[in-house]
């Protein structure tokens, strides 16, 4: 693995960048891509920018912090659960918009 | 070079990030985003973080990724394009305006903090103690295993936050077979799950086996095994279960029940989560294989979905 | 040794129970029920002090675990209404109409979910952990709003996936920038630099956007007004909760020195105007579920408006015990008036406030309470509402600070004009004399009203029990116990 | 006894409205025997608390229901004199409203409410802090509403939307002038006044009209009372007994608890707030009686009536003199009496016969012997003749006057007596001397036990303001108790 | 020790002439089928040659053993994505054809 782990002046602070970037990128995304399945995948860019700079800023001199790995691995669990859920949501909309308050708001009841 | 590296791989990370929000066709945005995902793998790895790149590529670009795909089919057998509504100009402007600020102004904080590995300093003394080698492992696993524990009960959460999602007639259900349509195809698919599903079972077991020591641990494995599971429910080697199966029910709850009993059985050494001296390596083992076991088939169920109600399944030889 | 971890282990062994029992997992509430009341009510009576430091691990890497006031009343109060919500469900199940039963099914593992992240959340310093208490319970919320409205629950989901996201990214920034995560190091070694000030406001913006904040409320009357009852006294009675206390560990254990009088005012600000804002939309809603959720946004609002009042303050203050005295009442009022607004549209001939005409002679004890959390939502003696306002109100004229003390009693004027609409609709005779109106008889004894009842009853004890609430609340305030978290003094 | 005295007077209609709530319509006579039986059990502790507190003994139940915020249930002598009225026209009205409801929907809830209605009427007596006082105010508030509401018709919704609206901005405006109030002394407790010196005289003032103001609503101080005529659309009772006695009484009541338990009349008089007080409860006498004067309806006369008569309370109390003291507070008891006396005998007018408005009465005398009657003491003391008991209120409050320095006030109640008259007098002449319309049937006013039980408490009431005025010399007669009262403390 | 290093350098070479080929295809080729063609096969050369090449730069038994493994799971996957690619892009031009 040391062929792919050079050592970085400042690595740490190139991908944390990056990571802020993507992060940016993503809320940007987010608020212009309005079909709810192109803002999940931006949820989830955004997720892996905030997940980058959690790394790259614990990338010391000599060793990567494994504090912030584990909380990274963490937060990508929990990012996949939601996301799933969020996918199911919205082709359940598609199926059958399940909304009460629309039938009886819009028209008389049905 | 190695910072050119660095760059250029971050580079190559922005630009497939931006190809996969912006590009117009939500395939070939998902498809850049699997990409993006395991060149954000890659990243990981430059960074030494050998166990989320892991965890990143199966997991954010592959498990994601296919969630992405699959619902995007759906949506489009369901007659939803996919396309993104119009947004206003002063929309794009606004927000362009205000993410570039906010880019600008993040990055500057980031670089207003020195990267340091600060808490390695308080793991690596506490290691011995545990009698494995992965310090993420002994993070999450012992250090930091409240966290875990109710991360697994998230990921679980999930499932049923997916399932309570299931049409009244549904219920309890199958998920909609993600099985090809055609029966060559069918054929073909089925082969070679059968033949990937037991070698992914061996790799996974084998990266928890590794994981106390080397990279990999239970969230690694059980993608590996959840990715074995659905290439063999797609051949139809496997069928996909009912959700009132109580052998699947016990499948599910078992990593996250062995987790917190062995939580509270700690209470009798001192305190919630506390290992008993010596025994820590054997409860953390154990806790990870039955939590793989777990999580391999919640990934796998979180992909196909929620119970649909029975209906003829589309068949290949219908329209002979 | 002792035993917090089973506050939330208790209610995740009752998942999984629920899990496997299946279809008959909805009888384990009544085991639940009275465990987790019995547990809270220790948790509340443990001598001052009591913490857990999960596994053994010290601070900076492991997670603690603390039982100070605000813990113990969020917990208890938390108890006594999912318990009290859970035993309801049972004779008024959340699979209603067409949620069917996957809906009756599923909604008891949420319900435990949300439960052990509400308890998780209220008892932890660890920002980190409180992200992830911060998704159990969100993951629950909008699993249990899509059992009303799908769209509003996917806008909800977005919306709290992003602010889970900015809450994660300060937390990145904080753990970068000080190593630890751990509210009672941070208040230790809190500095006041860029990135403490970016992550803040980005954990501030994130939680604010959970708490339901005006302007950041847009998602929470969609969602709450159409999720069957149960799922809407959840929603508005936990859920919104666990955001507004994570900001108290924030803005006033981990950075109170950084938090400076201009933003302690802006939230007092926002409050104020979620006050006015919320009610006046609750005023014009036709509709009843509509209007408790807008309600639930105006109540949200005097959370936020006791921010500057507390800060005001120089000692464990009457602001303190009030705000969190209101976030109680409004737990336990809220709940109820969910929970008897679902009955009272059950038995009504359609959703709007007109319809209700003819309820107070068909269901009297459902309808009494509504009125009973009505008094205390508007701050009425005697009740838990009146006993938290009338704290703050205190507080604000002893700080000279009559805009909120206007707003506080403005509010309470609001909330009459629209909470006495509702129901003296009740009062009014059958709308229209049709077929299905007719046909309803009088519902006098019904059980499904001893939930609701015993609830708001509650809410009304409450104001009784003022002294010793404001003693729990007063547990390990930040600045009444300084010997905690600050290094010794040389002699 | 000594602490639990109070407590048992408050827990006692809290019995009384749970039976009431939980008892169903079928088993009506239980819940009538329940309630007479209570209330009948509380006059009979008021008896003997009456007595010890005679005595010289002070009853008080004290609970901290926040910090340095107590609950205190006090029965000094002037807590004592409400609670005697209210319990003793309760018990009048109890048995009014059996024999008037009769068989009615909601029942069990309009006898729950109407309990807790006495319960908030006797806390208000015998709060003794100020605290305490605003809980049961506020309770008081809550439990008329439904009565208001009672009858679910669009002009009873009505009228219980503007009395919430007017009274609940009148007890938010107090509880404002009361926490101010608290910043300043800390918790007030009516047995020891707090220390006002060293604040300046502005916030005293501005606390002082907040508090007034916020009391005035109930009292139905002119212009805070547009509340009053429009809830006549209540039932008889609820018109009786709370718009004679509980609501309007707890107004004037605080009234008086602010200037002498709180404020204290030296300090009053150094603000010079007395007097202008004084001349608005005048302005309300004068303008609630021309209203008076001004409606055909009954029972809007009888309310405007009620308007103008309450403001004796606040003007004896505003014009700090021993004389004019007892005479507001033995108006409070006077009043309440002779009203509920009026309010009896409309309500039973309009069961019996549907008389409403007034040019309905013709003969009504001939037709109802007795509850006219009744209807004539009360109005003959409403006008202040003697021997009725209002002539000794308006006695008190003249030689009050004259003693003040007010001899302007003397001019206020002749004007007052003489619209009284006006007003009251042409309806006495219409049901004595004019004969009954050929339409109307004739009907035999006791025929049965219901119509003799809706009489009685009228007769009864009537008999006792006669009594109060021509034994008002008597001991434990109201004069004779305010005048303990005076001498106990409001003298200085 | 030379040798093997240039027995590497000579490996990666070819293996990234072939990744080079197959990419060059998949561009070039005008239809799908031929596209496959192209990639699966180059690719799977190129992926074969990479993995000897890290093999004998680590010189260890157990490491050559994984790469063995991961080069023969790549071709499976190749292999039935391609089946599966080619059987879809079949069954969609038949129409045309008949």
């Amino acid at each position: 693995m040391e062929l792919l782990a050079p050592e970085p002046v400042s690595a740490g602070h190139i991908y944390a960048v990056t990571g802020a970037i993507l992060t940016a990128l993503g809320f940007y995304a987010f608020i212009v891509r309005r079909h709810a399945l192109r803002q999940l995948l931006a949820v989830n860019v955004v997720g892996a920018g905030v997940f980058l700079i959690l790394g790259g800023l614990g990338r010391g001199p000599d060793a990567i912090d494994p504090m912030p790995q584990a909380l990274v691995i963490t937060g990508i669990v929990v990012a996949v659960a939601l996301t799933a859920f969020g996918a199911a949501m919205i082709v359940r909309l598609a199926e059958a918009p399940r909304s009460p308050d629309q039938g009886k708001a819009g028209k008389p009841d049905a | 070079m190695s910072g050119a590296f660095d760059l250029i791989l971050c580079l190559m990370i922005l630009g497939t990030a931006g190809i996969a929000l912006f590009v117009r066709d939500a395939l070939a945005a998902i498809a850049f985003f699997i990409a993006f995902g395991n060149l954000m793998g890659l990243a990981w790895l430059s960074l030494g973080a050998v166990n989320v790149a892991l965890a990143e590529i199966a997991i954010g670009a592959g498990v994601t990724g296919i969630l992405l795909i699959l619902a995007r089919a759906r949506l489009l057998a369901l007659g939803d394009p996919v396309h993104s509504g119009d947004t206003p100009t002063w929309l794009w402007l606004g927000a362009f305006a205000a993410c570039t600020s906010f880019a600008v102004l993040l990055a500057a904080t980031v670089l207003s903090i020195t990267p340091e590995s600060g808490l390695d300093r308080v793991v690596a003394p506490l290691m011995p103690g545990l009698g494995i080698e992965n310090r993420v492992t002994g993070v999450l696993l012992a250090f930091r295993a409240y966290d875990t524990l109710l991360e697994s009960f998230v990921l679980l959460g999930a499932l049923v936050a997916v399932w309570s999602l299931a049409p009244a007639r549904a219920w309890p259900g199958r998920p909609a077979e993600p099985r090809m349509a055609d029966g060559q195809m069918h054929q073909v698919a089925g082969a070679s799950g059968r033949v990937l599903l037991p070698v992914a079972l061996v790799m996974a077991a084998y990266l928890v086996w590794a994981g106390s020591d080397l990279p990999g641990g239970a969230f690694q494995a059980g993608t590996v095994l959840a990715g074995g599971l659905m290439l063999a429910a797609m051949g139809g080697a496997i069928g996909l279960p009912r959700s009132d199966r109580p052998l699947l029910r016990a499948a599910l709850v078992l990593g996250p029940l062995v987790f917190l009993a062995i939580g509270l059985g700690g209470i009798a050494a001192g305190g919630f989560l506390i290992y008993p001296k010596g025994l820590a390596k054997a409860l953390i083992v154990t806790i990870e294989y039955t939590l793989f076991l777990s999580i391999g088939v919640t990934l796998a169920l979180l992909v196909a979905g929620p119970p649909v109600a029975d209906s003829p399944v589309p068949d290949a030889g219908g329209n002979g | 040794m002792n035993l917090l971890g089973l506050l939330v282990a208790v209610p995740l062994g009752f998942m999984v129970a629920a899990l496997l029992l299946r279809g008959s997992g909805r009888w384990l509430i009544l085991a639940a029920a009275p465990v987790m009341a019995g547990l809270a009510l220790w948790l509340a009576l443990l001598p001052p002090g009591t913490t857990l430091l999960v596994g053994n691990w010290d601070l900076p890497l492991g997670i603690l675990l603390r039982a100070d006031g605000v813990a113990r009343l969020m917990v208890l109060a938390g108890a006594l209404v999912i318990g009290a919500i859970g035993l309801h469900a049972l004779v008024d199940p959340p699979g209603g109409k067409d949620g069917g039963a996957a809906t009756a099914e599923t909604f008891w593992p949420l319900l435990y979910l949300m439960w052990a992240g509400a308890n998780a959340g209220f008892l932890t310093t660890d920002l980190f952990n409180l992200y992830v208490t911060l998704e159990m319970v969100s993951l629950a919320a909008v699993a249990l709003a899509a059992m009303g409205s799908l769209a509003a629950a996917l806008r909800y989901f977005m919306i709290a996936m992003l602010g889970s996201l900015a809450y994660l990214l300060g937390v990145a920034l904080l753990v970068a920038n000080y190593n630890t995560v751990d509210v009672t190091l941070l208040a230790q070694v809190a500095r006041l630099d860029l990135a403490t000030v970016m992550a803040l406001g980005l954990m501030t913006a994130a939680l604010l956007i959970k708490a339901a904040l005006f302007p950041m409320h847009g998602w929470l009357p969609p969602a709450h007004a159409a999720a069957p009852a149960p799922a809407s006294a959840l929603l508005s009675a936990i859920a919104v909760k666990l955001g507004f206390v994570i900001l108290l560990r924030l803005w006033f254990e981990a950075f109170p020195a950084i938090t400076g009088s201009a933003a302690l005012h802006v939230l007092g600000g926002l409050g104020a105007a979620a006050v006015i804002y919320g009610s006046i939309q609750a005023m014009r809603q036709d509709r009843l579920k509509p209007l408790v959720a807008y309600s639930t946004v105006a109540q949200v609002g005097y959370l936020f408006l006791a921010f500057p009042l507390v800060a005001g303050a120089v000692e464990p203050s009457s602001a303190w015990a009030g705000m969190t005295l209101h976030g109680v009442a409004h737990m336990l009022a809220k709940a109820a008036m969910f929970l008897a607004a679902g009955l009272m549209l059950k038995a009504a001939a359609g959703d709007r406030i007109a319809d209700l005409g003819g309820l107070a002679q068909a269901m009297p004890l459902t309808v009494t309470a509504f009125g009973l959390a009505a008094v205390s939502l508007m701050g009425l003696p005697p009740s838990g509402g009146f006993t938290a306002k009338f704290l703050l109100l205190s507080a604000a004229i002893e700080q000279g600070a009559f805009l909120y003390a206007g707003v506080l009693v403005v509010g309470g004027l609001l909330a009459a004009v629209y909470l006495f609409r509702a129901l003296s609709a009740c009062f009014a005779p059958l709308a229209g004399a049709g077929p299905d109106t007719a046909s309803r008889g009088p519902v006098t004894g019904g059980v499904k009203a001893v939930a609701p009842l015993a609830l708001a009853g509650l809410a009304i004890v409450m104001g009784f029990a003022g002294t010793a609430l404001v003693d729990v609340s007063a547990i390990e305030v930040p600045w009444a116990t300084p010997t905690v978290i600050q290094p010794e003094v040389a002699p | 006894m000594m602490t639990f005295a109070p407590l048992l007077l408050v827990f006692l209609p809290l019995v009384a409205a749970a039976v009431s709530f939980a008892l169903p319509e079928r088993l009506s006579s239980w819940r009538n025997a329940a309630n007479l039986g209570v209330a009948f059990t509380k006059l009979l502790v008021v008896a003997y608390l009456l007595n010890a507190t005679e005595a010289g003994l002070v009853f008080e139940w004290r609970y901290e229901f926040l910090p340095d915020n107590d609950l205190v249930l006090r029965l000094d002598k002037l807590a004592l004199l409400f609670v005697t009225l209210s319990v003793f026209l309760w018990l009048m009205t109890t048995i009014y409203a059996i024999a008037y409801f009769d068989r009615g929907p909601n029942l069990s809830r309009f006898f729950g409410f109407f309990n807790l209605c006495v319960l908030a009427a006797t806390g208000v007596a015998m709060s003794g802090t100020a605290i305490t006082f605003f809980l049961f105010y506020e309770l008081l508030t809550l439990a008329t509403w439904p009565l208001v509401a009672h009858k679910g018709d669009d002009k009873s919704l009505r009228a219980g939307r503007i009395y919430l609206s007017y009274t609940l901005a009148g007890s938010v405006a107090f509880l404002a002038g009361i926490l101010w109030l608290q910043s300043l002394v800390g918790a007030i407790e009516f047995a020891a006044p707090p220390d006002l010196t060293g604040i300046p005289a502005l916030t005293l003032t501005l606390i002082f009209i907040l508090c007034i103001g916020g009391l005035g609503v109930k009292a139905a101080i002119f212009p805070l009372h547009g509340w009053l005529p429009e809830a006549m659309a209540a039932p008889a009772p609820v018109s009786a007994l709370l718009h004679a006695v509980a609501v309007v009484k707890a107004g004037a009541f605080g009234i008086v608890r602010m200037i002498y338990d709180v404020y204290g009349i030296g300090t009053v008089a150094d603000l010079g707030l007395g007097l202008p007080l004084a001349a608005l409860a005048s302005v309300t006498i004068l303008y609630g009686s021309v209203r008076a004067l001004m409606q055909t309806d009954l029972k809007k006369r009888l309310a405007y009536s009620t308007v103008s008569q309450v403001s004796y309370i606040i003007l004896g109390a505003s014009l700090i003199g021993p004389y004019a003291v007892i005479g507001g507070l033995v108006h409070l008891v006077h009043q309440g009496i002779m009203k509920i006396t009026l309010f009896m005998c409309a309500g039973a007018l309009a069961n019996r016969m549907g008389i409403k408005a007034i040019a309905d009465l013709d003969g009504a005398g001939r037709l109802m012997p007795v509850t006219m009657a009744a209807f004539s003491v009360g109005a003959l003391g409403m006008i202040g003749l003697p021997p009725v008991a209002g002539f000794i209120s308006k006695w008190y409050l003249g030689i009050g006057a004259l003693q003040s320095d007010a001899a302007w006030v003397v001019a206020v109640l002749a004007g007052s007596s003489l619209l009284n008259a006006a007003y009251f007098l042409p309806l006495l002449y219409r049901a004595w001397l004019l004969p009954p319309p050929a339409d109307r049937p004739a009907i035999r006013e006791l025929a049965t036990t219901r119509d003799r039980m809706l009489i009685l408490p009228a007769a009864v009431t009537a008999l006792v303001s006669l009594g109060a005025g021509i034994f008002a010399s008597l001991p434990f007669s109201p004069l004779a108790w305010v005048t303990l009262i005076a001498e106990g403390g409001y003298l200085r | 020790m030379i040798w093997t290093e240039l027995l590497v350098l000579a490996l990666l070479g070819t293996g990234l002439g072939f990744y080079a080929a197959g990419s060059l295809g998949l561009l070039r080729f005008p239809d799908t089928a031929s596209r496959l063609h192209a990639l699966t096969k180059a690719d799977n050369v190129g992926l074969g040659l990479v993995a000897l090449a890290a093999a004998i730069h680590w010189g260890s038994g157990a490491v050559a053993a994984k790469l063995a493994l991961v080069w023969l799971l790549a071709v499976i996957a190749a292999g039935t994505t391609s089946q599966l690619l080619a059987r879809r892009v079949r069954k969609n031009e038949e129409p045309d054809r008949r």
